[in-house]
């Protein structure tokens, strides 16, 4: 677990006069989970956005397999091995469940016969076989956030981003969510996850990143940033001045 | 193995079905094609005018002007030399658009099988409606449109009742020559404002070349599109700063309006103002314009004050007058006229053939046109006569020019023959008048 | 060729008759801001305005008089549109809202045609008169039409800056749902968005006659320059639309002196473009 | 003391995802009740239910004793609910003054609005000096306080604060917090939805914690600040 | 993935498809039996209509991008024939496709600027670029300037080559054969790949955009194709009449609009929405034209009103068209992509 898979170098991301991401560094080892939180706000999803191409960083670098890749448009990143979900999830609301996931799997298997029998594998895998036919859009909020990960999974990532993929599940639904994802990173698949759901990040992630105000404050397993003061005043916030 | 026959039995079916249906609409057409045939108990002509969209005022005007001569022909006798049938008009409306006018065409040739066609007064509109009469070789009387590209196309059954603008062009270089010689060689150089379609864009070029060729100088050269225009003050400053003798103005009517009252307003005053009729002409900048207006010279076709001298006119008008409420002008008289050329030619042509073998029938109706000659004392119009050349085209037609006065009336200024009263020349500054 | 006061003379003339085009457009840019709606029938309800101001001028008043008149009944027949047309697509794609309010501008553009006749008409107002200025003419309609327009936007401003109702519809713009905590009733603000922004087209249609022809179908190309104008100004600032309606008015002008007049609209047109590429937040706008 | 606030088993949806379970909860007149929990518990929705944003599939609210779950949000407004939004929902290119007066629309409030500006430009002196200037280009912290200034000119009986030490640098954080009992001894009755845990459970009186959307834990400040579930709730431990 | 012939040949023989077809065919044989110009007029330009809305709801339907300057394709296609024709004597059998070809450059020229705006900046530049292109041309005097351009008559032995008869009937083939090749094309990329891809950002561009997709290549790829097809509509249009002018093929009601009410009313989420839409607004607005005009001569516009009120209570209570209101009825289904 010694390669670095990402690396993520001073990272400056700015909107107006807010910081949204304060010189920001880390690194990903290939094969492992790592969870990024942090309160609302920190600028969790915003790296996510620079990691993805869907912003430009004002100052850092982003490299991925040692390969620059800072500013390339996400399609390109995308293509690299670098699949993401969203917070808000977006499925393609008129496509079925099964096209949904085709999108994704046209791109490494441009013959739809075999696009069409991987995806189902992974509609298998997230447990969706059964909706393949249903339309994205009239899915449950549980359904959509596994069609995410399925989605993301179709362009067989190196590396996989995840943005609260637990946000809003009962905690059944979360755990049943955690193994899904532990039986995926099994499969060799990197991940970064943005997540609120402590449940979920500290059950699944080998390490974490803490980010409060755009910077890092922490970085650890889970039970270190756990007990890590700094951290809980970050979520708790202080009693007294 | 049942639902396979059972779909083998549906496409029959449905096969069937469809054969069925279309044998039936084939045999429905070929006994409607065979419709007709037999006596012939009227003559029936197309005409396709603007009856909808920008121009539909215009075409109402026109068809008041076709109405009242089929009537009037009809009255006294119909086409006697067919044993006295009368004219029966089937309109087509061409929505201002090339492409309606073209399919009306086809329509009231194939369809309705009209022995003639007339229209279409737009320029664009005529040229697609009379490239379909040329293909099917059906007569095509234009008593209005004034493009000189349409006589210039080699048609043989073309046929141009009105002047055209180069025509008009060559006229007006006259009637300023004779300004000058009355008034003592004050107009030298000339300006030019038009709209930009192509009829104003045609019109500009036939004055640019007729002017310079009689050796005055066209100092400055305006165009704008009328259907955006808001302001034509620019425009205004850059004719006064050319500082023009004349001024020679194509425009239709909101433009027309506008134009006055941006000289007055700029206070551009040439010694004369010369325009070419269209939106001057029209009721709504008749009614509309009052006093900005006086002393603004217009080529016309036709004027209300000719009534004291074509004695024939003054009878139609008050008829007309009586009918529709309102007096004959340029465009109803025209195509007036225009219904008349063609009646005195299916006169000749019916002394030819027979209406109900139509294809000869059209034939000598193209024939009789070509070697129509009609003299001027039989028109409303201030013509010497109707005489095609071989392109189609009135050879004895000529334009007026009429000026308008202090009572808010054109009058017939030019030629001399026609004239009723005497030019106010030079114009009078906008500073120097009442109203 | 072109000299000094040509240019002078097109700049103030060109200030004069964007002065009425910036009033379409501040109508357009309100209901455009608040509601999120681009209304392609708005030169329309200009046209409506105009007609109002002929009716009374055949019954022997001064167009002028129109000018609340006008304002009143484009208000209300604007609120009866949101609520009938409107209000129904306000949630619906983009290709709805344009096809309904396409549809409001066939309905209104040729039913005034059918009502009214294609017939041009012209108001003749007693002072239609020209100043003279050291070679440049100023004509007193088109001043008065100026001195209205001003009048009337400093009027909105006030309006919208002055009184609680002109706040509340400006916090209904910048933020629906915040507005709405306020106790703002959002359906009551699309309401009067609509209203006025139609009825101040509508003023501008009136003072629009009495210095030009007045025809159904005059309400197309307003349609379109205002269009041009509020995105050149900054979409949903009403203040940046004034600016950018004189603005259109003189490169209108200026350019007609420049290049041929027939071409003048397409500068406009080039501008617009160029404008949403460059910077879609136009002159005054706001930063999304 | 009276209950001013009640609701019943409200269940909520975003579609076709259940944001909210049957929750029911309390608040009495003169109290601050803080409503805690994990992002995405159901805090905000919560809020948004109260205030009229969202309509609860099923359940009911009690204001005052009456029935306003059908109520429109700006009637209820005028009846004395006020909500002061997450992300403060402020009108960036309205000046200071002019946000204010957005909010006097209501006729409870234009009644008395100048009366009610003193006060609160009392509370909040910088927004006095600054009340030419465009709320926009405000620091986040007198952002804060233009938001809550704003629903305080609607002289609501309510007040339902949505994370107000969002994005405010610690000392302006408690700042702002502190201000909710400065508000309560004038007589407001506070909602608070707050990430900051400990310093809300400082100035509440009660607290409800909030689990994907249930409500799984009630009590006293004093009670919760012991509980190690708080902590479990916020760090998943 | 590509849809393969043999599947396009079984779409193809299918007997709906098969049904319509042989109807197409035989109906014009039989208008001109009977000497109908005016139902065959209508057939031509309900079929000249159908190829350009088919063309312009590749974009809008398929990749989300609303156009209401289509104008621009259709005048560029229709003047590239017939300068072709005029200045060239190329034959406008090739002409047509050149047309497409040229209307297709502009496209992407278009495109290029274009695309960096979404919803409604897109559509107003639309109109924008289509108010350039008309006065542009209005003032070309190459192209004729307003007057435009008129083919001259050819003798009949010629009229194979210069594609000119007397009857429309002709045209309504010529028509259908350019409307064959655009629904098998159209049919191939919808049913491709990259027509997949087209919905996918019609959806959600960002989502494609990190799904691997090129949005800005695809929606380029489509903007090329919907003005190729265009350009082969104002193609035909030049072919028909013989003629062009700015203010005829560049309008922005007549041609822009009519275009996007043509699949508006058919349905944009539907293959065949397009060419339903045209086939029933067309010959409607043709009709009322003709009976409104007979029966009230003086109410100028009610027939263009009359039309408002249609297209009205279309985007009210049936927005998304003929087609999408059947699907909620349940009469018919979208065929979907990909079905296991």
């Amino acid at each position: 677990m010694e390669e670095r898979i990402l690396e993520v170098r001073d990272v400056v991301k700015r909107f107006g006069g807010l910081v949204a991401v304060d010189h920001v560094s880390m690194d990903v080892y290939r094969g492992e989970v790592l969870g990024l939180i942090g309160p609302n706000g920190a600028g969790k999803t915003t790296l996510f956005n620079v990691i993805t191409g869907i912003y430009k960083p004002e100052e850092g670098t982003v490299r991925f397999k040692g390969m620059d890749i800072t500013g390339l448009p996400p399609h390109q990143v995308a293509k690299l091995g670098i699949a993401r979900t969203f917070q808000l999830v977006r499925p393609l609301k008129n496509f079925t469940v099964l096209e949904n996931v085709v999108v994704g799997a046209l791109q490494k298997s441009p013959n739809l016969g075999d696009a069409v029998e991987k995806s189902l594998e992974i509609l298998e895998l997230v447990g969706l076989y059964e909706k393949r036919n249903v339309a994205s859009g009239s899915l449950t909020l549980v359904e959509k956030k596994r069609l995410e990960v399925a989605r993301a999974l179709a362009l067989e990532p190196e590396l996989l981003l995840l943005d609260e993929v637990a946000a809003g599940l009962r905690p059944k639904e979360v755990d049943a969510l955690v193994d899904m994802l532990r039986e995926i990173n099994k499969r060799g698949i990197t991940m970064i996850m943005v997540e609120h759901v402590m449940r979920a990040v500290m059950n699944l992630s080998h390490r974490i990143v803490v980010l409060h105000h755009g910077r890092k404050i922490a970085e650890g397993t889970p039970q270190e940033v756990a007990n890590n003061p700094q951290v809980i005043e970050a979520y708790l916030g202080t009693g007294v001045e | 193995m049942g639902s396979l026959t059972r779909s083998i039995a549906r496409n029959v079916a449905i096969a069937v079905i469809v054969i069925v249906v279309v044998v039936g609409l084939l045999a429905a057409a070929v006994l409607l094609r065979q419709r007709g045939g037999g006596e012939v108990t009227e003559i029936k002509v197309g005409v396709i005018l603007p009856l909808s969209g920008k121009l539909a005022e215009t075409g109402a005007d026109l068809r008041d002007g076709i109405e009242f001569a089929v009537d009037q022909i009809n009255s006294q006798g119909g086409v006697k030399a067919c044993g006295g049938v009368p004219i029966t008009v089937v309109w087509g409306d061409s929505a201002g658009k090339p492409e309606t006018g073209a399919s009306e065409a086809e329509r009231l040739i194939t369809q309705e099988k009209v022995v003639a066609l007339v229209g279409a007064y737009q320029s664009a509109v005529t040229k697609t409606a009379s490239e379909v009469a040329e293909r099917y070789h059906v007569p095509f009387v234009n008593p209005d449109s004034t493009s000189p590209a349409l006589t210039q196309r080699g048609y043989k059954w073309f046929f141009r009742v009105t002047p055209h603008d180069a025509m008009f062009a060559a006229q007006q270089v006259e009637f300023v020559n004779w300004l000058n010689q009355k008034f003592g060689n004050q107009i030298k150089t000339v300006a030019i404002i038009h709209e930009d379609s192509e009829w104003g864009s045609k019109v500009a070029e036939a004055w640019q070349q007729a002017f310079t060729q009689a050796g005055y100088q066209v100092v400055k050269v305006v165009k704008y599109h009328a259907a955006t225009v808001t302001s034509l003050d620019s425009e205004v400053a850059a004719l006064k700063a050319a500082n023009p003798d004349l001024l020679l103005v194509a425009a239709y009517v909101q433009d027309a309006i506008l134009l006055v009252r941006t000289m007055k307003a700029q206070n551009f005053a040439p010694k004369a103002v010369l325009a070419q009729d269209a939106g001057f002409i029209t009721p709504s900048y008749k009614e509309q314009v009052g006093a900005d207006g006086w002393y603004i010279f217009s080529r016309e076709v036709f004027n209300w004050d000719l009534l004291e001298k074509i004695s024939r006119l003054k009878e139609v008008n008050d008829a007309y007058k009586a009918k529709y409420g309102k007096d004959l002008n340029g465009n109803s008289a025209r195509d007036y006229t225009g219904m008349w050329v063609l009646y005195y030619a299916l006169e000749e042509a019916c002394k030819k053939a027979k209406p109900s073998d139509l294809d000869a029938f059209r034939s000598a109706l193209r024939d009789a046109l070509a070697n129509l000659n009609i003299p001027g004392d039989k028109l409303i119009m201030p013509w010497r006569g109707v005489k095609f050349d071989a392109n189609g085209q009135n050879t004895l037609g000529q334009g007026i020019v009429v000026q308008m006065m202090e009572d808010g009336k054109y009058y017939t200024v030019y030629p001399e023959e026609f004239a009723t009263k005497e030019p106010v020349f030079p114009m009078p500054p906008w500073t120097e008048r009442g109203g | 060729m072109v000299s000094e006061i040509d240019v002078i003379s097109a700049i103030i003339n060109g200030i004069l008759v964007g002065s009425i085009y910036s009033l379409v457009a501040m109508g357009l840019a309100l209901i455009w801001g608040v509601m999120d709606v681009i209304n392609f029938a708005h030169g329309d309800y200009m046209m409506l305005g105009g007609f109002i101001a002929y009716a009374l001028y055949l019954a022997g008043l001064d167009p002028l008089v129109a000018v609340p008149v006008a304002f009143g009944a484009i208000f209300l027949t604007g609120v009866a549109t949101q609520r009938l047309v409107i209000n129904p697509v306000l949630e619906a794609p983009l290709v709805s809202q344009i096809a309904a309010t396409f549809a409001l501008l066939l309905m209104i553009r040729y039913g005034a045609e059918a009502a009214f006749g294609p017939y041009t008409r012209l108001v003749k107002v007693s002072y239609a008169e020209t100043i003279h200025l050291g070679g440049i003419t100023i004509f007193v309609p088109q001043l008065i039409g100026f001195v209205f327009s001003i009048f009337v936007a400093l009027l909105l401003y006030l309006f919208l800056t002055r009184t609680y109702v002109g706040i509340a519809l400006q916090a209904t713009s910048q933020n629906r749902e915040a507005a709405q905590l306020l106790g703002i009733n959002v359906k009551r603000m699309y309401d009067l968005a609509f209203g006025i922004g139609v009825g101040i087209a509508a003023i501008a249609g009136v003072l629009l006659t009495t210095f030009y022809p007045l025809f159904p179908e005059e309400g197309g190309f307003f349609t379109l320059l205002a269009f041009i104008i509020v995105v050149l100004g900054g979409f949903g600032s009403v203040f940046g639309s004034y600016i950018g309606g004189l603005i259109i008015g003189v490169v209108e002008t200026v350019s007609a002196l420049f290049i041929t007049p027939s071409l003048k609209d397409v500068v406009a047109f080039i501008i617009f473009i160029v404008m949403i590429m460059v910077r879609p937040t136009g002159l005054f706008g706001k930063k999304e | 003391m009276a209950e001013l606030l009640k609701v019943e088993n409200i269940e909520v949806f975003y579609g076709e995802f259940q944001a909210l379970y049957g929750v029911s909860f309390h608040v009495d007149e003169g109290e601050i009740v803080a409503l805690l929990g994990a992002n995405g518990a159901g805090k905000t929705t919560t809020l948004k239910t109260i205030s009229g944003l969202l309509r609860p599939r099923s359940g009911r609210i009690l204001y005052e004793g009456r029935d306003i779950t059908h109520t429109p949000p700006h009637k209820r407004v005028e009846a004395g609910i006020a909500h002061v939004p997450e992300g403060r929902g402020i009108f960036p290119w309205l000046t200071v003054m002019e946000n204010l007066k957005a909010a006097a629309y209501v006729k409870r409030a234009r009644e008395r609005f100048e009366e009610t500006l003193e006060f609160v430009f009392s509370l909040f002196p910088i927004l006095k000096e600054r009340r030419d200037q465009q709320a926009g280009t405000l620091s986040g912290g007198e952002q804060q306080m233009l938001a809550i200034a704003r629903a305080l000119i609607l002289r609501p009986r309510l007040l339902m604060l949505d994370e107000p030490s969002l994005g405010l640098a610690p000392k302006l954080a408690y700042n702002v917090i502190m201000l909710t009992k400065q508000l309560r001894d004038e007589g407001y009755t506070i909602l608070l939805v707050e990430q900051n845990v400990r310093l809300s459970l400082k100035v509440a009186d009660r607290a409800y914690v909030l689990e994907t959307g249930r409500i799984v834990k009630e009590g006293s400040s004093a009670e919760l600040e012991r509980d190690p579930m708080i902590r479990a709730a916020y760090l998943g431990m | 993935m590509r849809t393969g012939w043999s599947e396009i040949a079984r779409q193809a023989l299918s007997l709906p498809v098969l049904v319509a077809a042989f109807l197409l065919v035989v109906t014009p044989f039989g208008l001109y039996l009977a000497d109908l110009p005016f139902i065959a007029n209508m057939m031509f330009l309900s079929l000249m209509y159908a190829i350009a809305a088919m063309a312009w709801n590749l974009l809008m339907g398929y990749t989300g991008q609303l156009s209401i300057g289509h104008a621009v394709f259709f005048g560029v296609g229709a003047y590239t024939t017939m300068i072709l024709v005029v200045y060239y004597d190329v034959t406008p059998w090739i002409g047509m496709f050149v047309a497409g070809a040229v209307a297709a450059l502009v496209g992407l020229g278009l495109g290029v600027p274009f695309f960096r705006l979404r919803s409604h900046w897109f559509t107003l530049a639309t109109i924008a670029a289509g108010e350039i292109f008309k006065l542009v041309f209005n003032n070309w005097e190459y192209v004729g300037s307003s007057a435009g351009l008129q083919m001259k008559i050819v003798p009949e032995g010629k009229a194979l080559y210069y594609l000119q008869y007397a009857a429309s009937y002709v045209y309504i083939y010529v028509a259908l054969l350019v409307l064959a090749i655009e629904l098998v094309v159209l049919y191939r990329i919808v049913t491709s790949r990259e027509g997949f891809y087209l919905q996918a950002i019609r959806e959600d561009e960002l989502a494609a955009k990190t799904l691997g997709i090129n949005t800005f290549k695809y929606k380029m790829m489509a903007m090329g194709i919907s003005a190729f097809f265009t350009g082969m509509a104002g193609a035909l249009y030049a072919v028909r009449y013989h003629f062009v002018e700015p203010a005829a093929v560049f309008d922005v009601i007549t041609v822009s609009t009519y275009i996007a009410v043509a699949g508006i009313i058919g349905g944009i989420y539907h293959f065949a929405g397009p060419i339903i839409g045209s086939f029933i607004f067309l010959p409607a607005a043709e009709y009322v034209r003709v009976t409104i005009v007979a029966r009230f001569p003086r109410l100028f516009g009610l027939h263009v009103f009359v039309l408002g009120v249609v297209l009205l209570v279309v985007s009210l209570f049936a927005p998304d068209g003929i087609l999408g209101w059947m699907e909620k009825r349940g009469y018919i289904r979208r065929r979907r992509v990909i079905e296991v």
